[in-house]
């Protein structure tokens, strides 16, 4: 038997199983007159585990037999698919982003001037984090502020190439023509494509939650 | 002729002698291409999906055009493969029955003289039979190429590592641009009921301006006043700039520093200021808001 | 970003999944600031298939996204790792289905009036719970009957990227020009001599019946 064809079934079968396989049970997926011997199998397996050295994926043997598994050094990201997106933002957080988008450079005490309410220093924190937002300076009076700005990394998010492609607040008096003007579903996302399919039903999670989360925060 | 047609009794056949009664019913020899054990009649005769199968069956036995079906000699074996499934006491579908009465009735049309020449071809009997048997054939063989594709768990398998440690990163929420312009909209809307809060419509490529500029101050490094305008940006450009400096003067965000009276302008941070020059203030003030059309 | 590392982590993330994962779900494992774009994605499942050429796996491309799968030439000796038979589906069901496909959205009754037979409830019952076929809707005739067409999940199981990879249907010859194939009287056939004979028999009795029928069915 070539001995690649014997890798080859080997691999498959490992990959296949989707559980540990014997290595009896290996041998056994040949026909008997061409049934490789343990020694041969053992060998391929080898070959194998030399194969993946430096790939995503190990040979390993355990307790009933081989299988092939998830490199450790991978496996943080791989785990991603099985990670549910966690709830949304805050309305405060998407007012207070809002906020330092237009009329940056802001300190946190002009946001809670226009927003009416304390901002919670999680919420600077949470844009902080995620390169959304920077502190640029400080306003030169008592406390001296930090001032707050988006940076490079927000207008990337949102596939925006300056501010000035953020609409202005005339346009903003008429969102349901917003939606016409700007790319508001950003590519590849399942979830904005699927909101998308029921823009034409009341726009409970857009209005009454407006009204919602003002009060709320 | 003139009695009514029932699928039972294959006119046809009447001048034929039965070769057995069953069920007071005559019944001829069973089709000449059966060669098959009374056992495994049943299972081919349960083979059929219904009677445009068996149709399809005995044309393409006799290798003939389903555009040319003979109706007669196909109508008789038909009946013929009917009784038989009586015989063999099959459960008989209806559909079977329905075939067989529109089958002696499209053969009984053809026995008509041909009235309206003009007319023969649309009113041909067969025509809508030819039809269905066409349309049924397509997906029958759809079915069989369907049928041929690799599949999973048959032809296919997918191929699958374990993954021993799942580890935990956070996915941060996704956030749409609409989401953050709606929140925009009802926070100014809020702040409008305060009255000293008039936002307004502004380019907001001078905030951006701003900010830009107050980062290159950081540290209290002194900035000559040009360095701040790049001329490869256009008369917008440098006006974009302008603004901005006014505006962050305004705002008391930085200093214009002047050593001597014709000496250039330099610009820093603002560094804190016991007296203010309201003159300047004021100047710089009514100047953004010409440009920003503040109102 | 490392090239081998992106490969890794996409080759280990399809294998973990054991299912399709698509292209924007394979740039999600990465974190956003280290987000490759859909071209180096799609560069490293080139390498990745390259990587498996000779090898006992392909890389393939179904509706969902890419999946790693056993090569055809070990289906073979891999297909001896399961001791039941896969399922073979019958006659009736792969028709429904056809029909389901080529015809989407149709209705049982379409499905009927083509197949000239009641469908079984068990098999449309069957096409439902493997996930192959969903109701998207009604007709709106009386009775509303449902309207099925099938899913993502058929076009993975047969391995296909959209209906349009389904095989070609088998062109439908025109009706138009039945007319002339069609011998009306055709000489020699001894079924329509003999019906020569009775065409003095009064016609009346038959050709009201034939326009009935040609309506009824």
């Amino acid at each position: 038997m070539n001995d690649s064809y014997l890798k080859n079934v080997i691999e498959a079968a490992l990959l296949a199983a989707g559980r540990p396989v014997a290595l009896a049970e290996l041998r056994e997926l040949f026909d008997e007159f061409a049934r490789p011997d343990a020694v041969a199998v053992e060998a391929a397996l080898g070959e194998l585990a030399a194969d993946y050295a430096g790939r995503g994926i190990v040979l390993a043997e355990v307790a009933s037999g081989w299988r092939i598994q998830v490199r450790a050094d991978v496996a943080q990201p791989v785990s991603r698919l099985w990670q549910e997106r966690p709830a949304k933002y805050s309305r405060a957080l998407l007012e207070t982003l809002a906020l330092i988008a237009y009329r940056q450079p802001i300190t946190r005490g002009e946001i809670e001037d226009i927003r009416g309410v304390a901002v919670n220093p999680n919420i600077v924190r949470t844009v902080l984090e995620r390169g959304w937002v920077r502190v640029i300076g400080h306003r030169d009076v008592p406390g001296r502020p930090e001032l707050l700005a988006t940076t490079r990394e927000f207008l990337d998010y949102f596939g925006l190439k300056t501010l000035d492609d953020l609409p202005t607040l005339a346009q903003l008096k008429d969102v349901e023509s917003l939606g016409v003007q700007l790319e508001f579903d950003r590519p590849g996302d399942p979830a904005l494509a699927e909101a998308s399919d029921v823009q034409e039903a009341p726009a409970d999670d857009v209005a009454p939650g407006a009204a919602a989360g003002g009060a709320g925060d | 002729m003139n009695s009514p047609l029932t699928p039972a009794e294959p006119r046809p056949e009447q001048a034929e002698m039965p070769f057995a009664i069953v069920d007071g019913e005559p019944v001829t020899e069973p089709p000449r291409d059966l060669y098959i054990p009374p056992q495994a009649l049943k299972v081919f005769l349960e083979a059929f999906e219904g009677p445009l199968d068996l149709l399809l069956y005995l044309i393409r036995r006799q290798n003939l055009d389903v555009l040319d079906i003979p109706i007669a000699e196909i109508t008789r074996q038909y009946l013929n493969y009917i009784d038989l499934m009586r015989e063999l006491e099959l459960e008989l579908a209806g559909e079977y029955l329905l075939m067989a009465a529109m089958l002696a009735e499209i053969k009984s049309r053809m026995l008509l003289p041909r009235a309206q020449s003009e007319q023969a071809e649309e009113d041909d009997p067969r025509a809508e039979l030819v039809r269905r048997l066409q349309e049924y054939e397509r997906f029958k063989r759809a079915a069989e190429d369907i049928d041929h594709l690799p599949r999973l768990e048959r032809d296919v398998w997918v191929a699958q590592a374990e993954l021993i440690e799942r580890a935990v990163a956070p996915l941060l929420p996704d956030v749409t641009l609409k989401e953050m312009l709606l929140a925009f909209q009802d926070v100014i809307s809020r702040a409008a009921m305060f009255a000293h809060h008039h936002v307004q419509r502004e380019r907001l490529s001078v905030r951006q301006r701003m900010s830009e500029i107050i980062e290159r101050l950081q540290g209290g490094e002194l900035l000559g006043f040009a360095q701040l305008f790049r001329v490869e940006e256009g008369r917008m450009g440098v006006t974009v700039t302008f603004v901005a400096l006014l505006e962050l003067l305004r705002e008391g965000l930085l200093d214009i520093v002047q050593a001597d009276t014709y000496a250039p302008l330099h610009v820093r941070a603002a560094t804190p200021r016991s007296d203010q020059p309201a003159a300047n203030d004021d100047a710089a003030g009514a100047a953004s808001d010409d440009i920003l059309e503040s109102r």
